[in-house]
């Protein structure tokens, strides 16, 4: 139940520091914050790498494991390689 | 491998998310946060491969590999006119990514599985007690069921929000009784999880979560408008952070509820921001229709006899005596693929020794932001673009407004007409300027469905026809000149 | 052990935090500031009452808690209301 | 008391310090912000209260009706000029409790304690388990030794940044060997604490730490001039928000480690700032001397037969004619408690239709913000002090600069002269402006101690005085024209 406390602690922490960082963000740069915090949200990929790599399951969750690695990644790759595409263009000037 | 280092790595791709966010306060910075983020992800990843104690890894190699081909060839392929629906569609796999890990969790814990759907309807005997004694297991149930409730909202929500961008579904249809509608599915739907947590055995319920999760998305989102999925792209975006923090309550993982808040903040404040900007309320954009005020309008009466058309190369003989040109972009820019030729123009004016600005206004096209990121493929120094509130007060001294495929955000209406549906939005006051140019396909409204009649001012020239089309003949007139 | 770390991640999210926000306040309430942040160290008054309150230790652990107590409540008291006199200042107008 | 529930609680008081600072970003909010702070505080303590199961609260209420007293007294007391030794006062406080809570909580640990000076030499037989097994234990007495170190030179250190401030110490002693000799001494006392952690009941090596710890804190600040003064105390402030933080740590307590680095941060950032405004490194405030290239600028050869002196009256006629008035106060305007006056000069200009704002260098005074305290204490609207970044460019338009008692904050040559030991340094451009009226006692330098070119400029006039006397005088004169 501490446990619970800190890890509570640090949400709220986390999200005043999400309100602080993201009102800072220029409007310019809006759309890439969107796909960049949507590329962030992948990090869901760490749970599907725990599911589609479990032992002596039902093989109904390697299944379901291997879709969501596969829909994590195409998140997180795709996320961060079109912001990364967006971004250089702004870097350009 | 140790637990600690773990979770000590872990802390540090938490670390790095923040410094990536932190590096897209500016332009200057955004690519090096983007590649620090980047680094978090792939940390947190190889972090969790190591510490993962499995004989078989084909499952995970085979949707790395698919996923890694799939995402890249999207990244690369996609037009940057069409960046709203693949940040749509990206959503939508994180949702069904979230869906599909709570369902593995769900069964790995119950350790058996339905071998046919006939098993789907009955209830496996199962011990309750394995998903933890007490409140722990009701936690981690609920937190179980929550996940795929709001993991299939998203999917299926983002796929249609993708569609309408896309314009593969045009017309909206919603579960008769819209929002009471709506609210009686999310109440059977959350009735359902607390079968489930009450009877984990209890399929039915799980396979009832899933159904009633995905039509939901469905109904939830298919009755807004076109214009108005960017708010909820974003509303939804925040719904997967929120679960990804919601996901590291119960597992104790730092950065889970690191990278979940500052996603869940971030899509919550670019919503704010679009609503602000469109001086909607959030449940007027996901439940209202625009106000009814519109039709009183009509069209016909402001624009009759009363609107100027030009040519092209009418508008370049006025450019060539003008100091200084301000050019406002919209969502058309977008539809015709006019960044790069309007670049070209206003190289040609600057070449001239015009002044040349652009106006940006913050919901103009289809997403926050948006022209901005088709100007700077165009290559556009950014600090030639200028936000709403710097560059109301020029328009003034300015001699030309270019507007190309901008209507609703230079409409006077929502300055001045206080039943307007858009009354109070603020808007780029383009009219203030001496001569005003405006480049379109018609007459047809905009996104909001109202006349403007900025079009029918006497120091206005409509120039119709593509976007396009239309910047590449003033070029060349001017080039002429 | 998994305590320590949570407690390293709030540490560490505090510091991000202070960071964005005392960059955010601006030179004119840079000494209001320093004074209302030097009331807020005196949060180790939890500590001092701890220590002016434990049973059964040796008196001196009592008279060093009195010291301490006494101490971190000038700095409390003293810090807030000084601040307060400030900022009120700058209200008026 | 539920354990859960005070920690709860201590996490809302942190968050109720997250949002006081939060608040303090704006002079509107800044009071509740204070407010929010203070209850933050209110809360942790009685909590702390309720929780402490102890039969005797007479130490506790003596301590805290004593010092509720002598800090309220010294709060409402203390003049708006003779803030930054207030708080140096204050931080001094907070050490010394730092200090006496980590000796509290060892004699506690221990469970007993020196009964006379003789006990103090001998080596207490304890139980060296008693502050847990292991690492733990360990971790807790190197907390202990590094509060109690932090902590004493805290105390010091501080109060002699206050005898400086206060003008009771003026001369400036030091250990032999400078910055070595006090390595040396930190090296000894960090030998002490290691002692202390092998052998817990060693008393001798905790007292030579606090012995060691307390000379610490002399020697290091009574080199440094009193113009550094602030430098010092924003680090001293900063130390004590990381020694709560750390005690955070070893209590796993949220609101120590949330409190601690906010104070930590804020400290170590207003020292930033000061260094980047002073152009001096840290390392130069703390251990070196203002660099010798002083002596070469003879102030003789600078000033003589060029200085043009004036009389109030004459001044009055001056500004009679301007349009535009900017007032640049410094440390003298402090010293001569002459606020009120020039906001009673302003008003007099002010009625005459003429433009007054007031010019702000970040490290005018002696603290940060200081003169707009002390403006703010003469009701001057906070709109009309203007940053320097932004009142530079305005000088060319200004008819007269009132520079009064600031100095270093004019002067040229941190502008022209490259290798004067201010070059470098971001000033006021108040010789640009076309007349500059410069009031102070004498032409002796200010804290630098350099001569200041501009006051032998053609377009300067001294008015020698006490600032406020002078003040005074014109704004009479200026009244009766
Ligand atoms: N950006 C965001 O984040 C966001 C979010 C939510 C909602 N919205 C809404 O979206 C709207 C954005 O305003 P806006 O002024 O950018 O767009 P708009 O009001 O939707 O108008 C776009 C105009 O572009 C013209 N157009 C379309 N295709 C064209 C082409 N190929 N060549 C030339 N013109 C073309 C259309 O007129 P013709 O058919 O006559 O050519 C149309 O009137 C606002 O109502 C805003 O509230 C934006
Ligand atoms: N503000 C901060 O945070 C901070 C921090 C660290 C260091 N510092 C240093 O402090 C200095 C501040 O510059 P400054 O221009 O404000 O002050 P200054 O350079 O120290 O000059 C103050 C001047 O005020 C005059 N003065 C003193 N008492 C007076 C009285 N009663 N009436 C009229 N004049 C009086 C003195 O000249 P007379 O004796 O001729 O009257 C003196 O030259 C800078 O060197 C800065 O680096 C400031």
């Amino acid at each position: 139940m501490e446990i619970l406390i800190l890890l509570l602690a640090l949400f709220v922490l986390s999200l005043f520091l999400g309100v602080e960082l993201i009102t800072k963000v220029p409007p310019t740069l809006h759309t890439p914050l969107m796909s960049g915090t949507n590329a962030v949200s992948g990090i869901t990929l760490v749970g599907a790498l725990l599911a589609a790599g479990s032992d002596g399951s039902p093989m109904l969750v390697n299944v379901l494991g291997f879709i969501a690695v596969t829909l994590a990644t195409i998140n997180v790759v795709g996320g961060y390689l079109v912001t990364n595409r967006m971004l250089a263009m702004f870097k350009r000037k | 491998m140790n637990p600690n280092i773990v979770n000590f790595v872990y802390l540090i791709a938490g670390i790095l998310f923040i410094l990536g966010i932190k590096g897209l306060t500016k332009p200057k910075t955004a690519v090096r946060g983007n590649m620090l983020s980047a680094l978090g992800m792939l940390l947190a990843v190889v972090v969790t491969l190591l510490n993962i104690n499995t004989v078989d890894y084909s499952y995970i190699v085979a949707g790395v590999v698919v996923g890694g081909i799939v995402g890249s060839i999207m990244a690369l392929r996609i037009q940057m006119t069409s960046m709203p629906q693949m940040v749509a569609l990206l959503n939508g796999f994180g949702g069904g990514a979230s869906l599909t890990i709570a369902l593995a969790e769900y069964f790995t814990v119950l350790g058996v599985a339905p071998q046919s759907f006939a098993d789907l309807v009955t209830s496996l005997a199962v011990d309750s007690s394995a998903f933890g004694v007490g409140v722990e297991g009701t936690i981690a149930l609920v937190a179980i069921g929550l996940t795929v409730l709001i993991g299939a909202v998203t999917l299926t929500g983002s796929l249609v929000a993708f569609s309408k961008l896309q314009e593969l579904m045009k017309k909206s249809y919603g579960l008769p009784g819209g929002p009471i509608g709506n609210g009686l599915f999310l109440v059977a739907a959350l009735a359902a999880v607390v079968c489930m947590v009450i009877n984990p055995g209890n399929l039915v319920a799980m396979v009832t979560i899933v159904a009633l999760a995905l039509l939901l998305g469905l109904f939830l989102v298919m009755p807004i408008g076109g214009a108005d999925m960017p708010v909820v792209i974003a509303l939804l975006n925040s719904y997967s952070g929120i679960a990804a923090a919601l996901a590291g309550f119960v597992l104790g993982n730092t950065v889970l509820i690191i990278a979940g808040s500052l996603v869940g903040t971030s899509g919550l404040i670019l919503t704010q921001i679009m609503c602000v900007a469109m001086n909607r309320s959030l449940a007027n954009v996901l439940f209202g229709k625009m106000a009814a005020g519109g039709e009183k309008i009509d069209a016909d009466e402001i624009y009759a006899g009363k609107v100027t058309s030009a040519q092209p190369e009418e508008v370049a003989m006025m450019l060539e005596v003008a100091k200084r040109v301000v050019i406002v972009p919209g969502y058309g820019m977008a539809m015709a693929q006019a960044q790069h030729a309007v670049r070209e123009l206003a190289d040609a004016m600057e070449a001239r020794g015009i002044e040349v600005e652009y106006g940006i206004h913050p919901v103009a096209g289809r997403m926050p932001g948006h022209m901005n990121v088709l100007l700077a493929e165009a290559e556009v120094p950014y600090d030639n673009l200028v936000e709403m509130d710097r560059i109301n007060p020029t328009f003034e001294d300015t001699d030309v407004v270019i507007v190309i495929g901008a209507n609703d955000v230079t409409n006077p209406m929502a300055r001045e007409a206080e039943g307007s549906p858009i009354y109070g939005m603020p808007i780029l006051n383009v009219d203030k300027a001496k001569n005003v140019v405006v480049i379109k396909r018609s007459l047809s409204p905009g996104f909001a469905g109202l006349p403007n009649p900025l079009f029918a001012m006497d120091h206005t020239l409509m120039v119709y026809g593509d976007g396009k089309k239309a910047v590449v003949e003033m070029t060349t007139a001017l080039n002429q000149a």
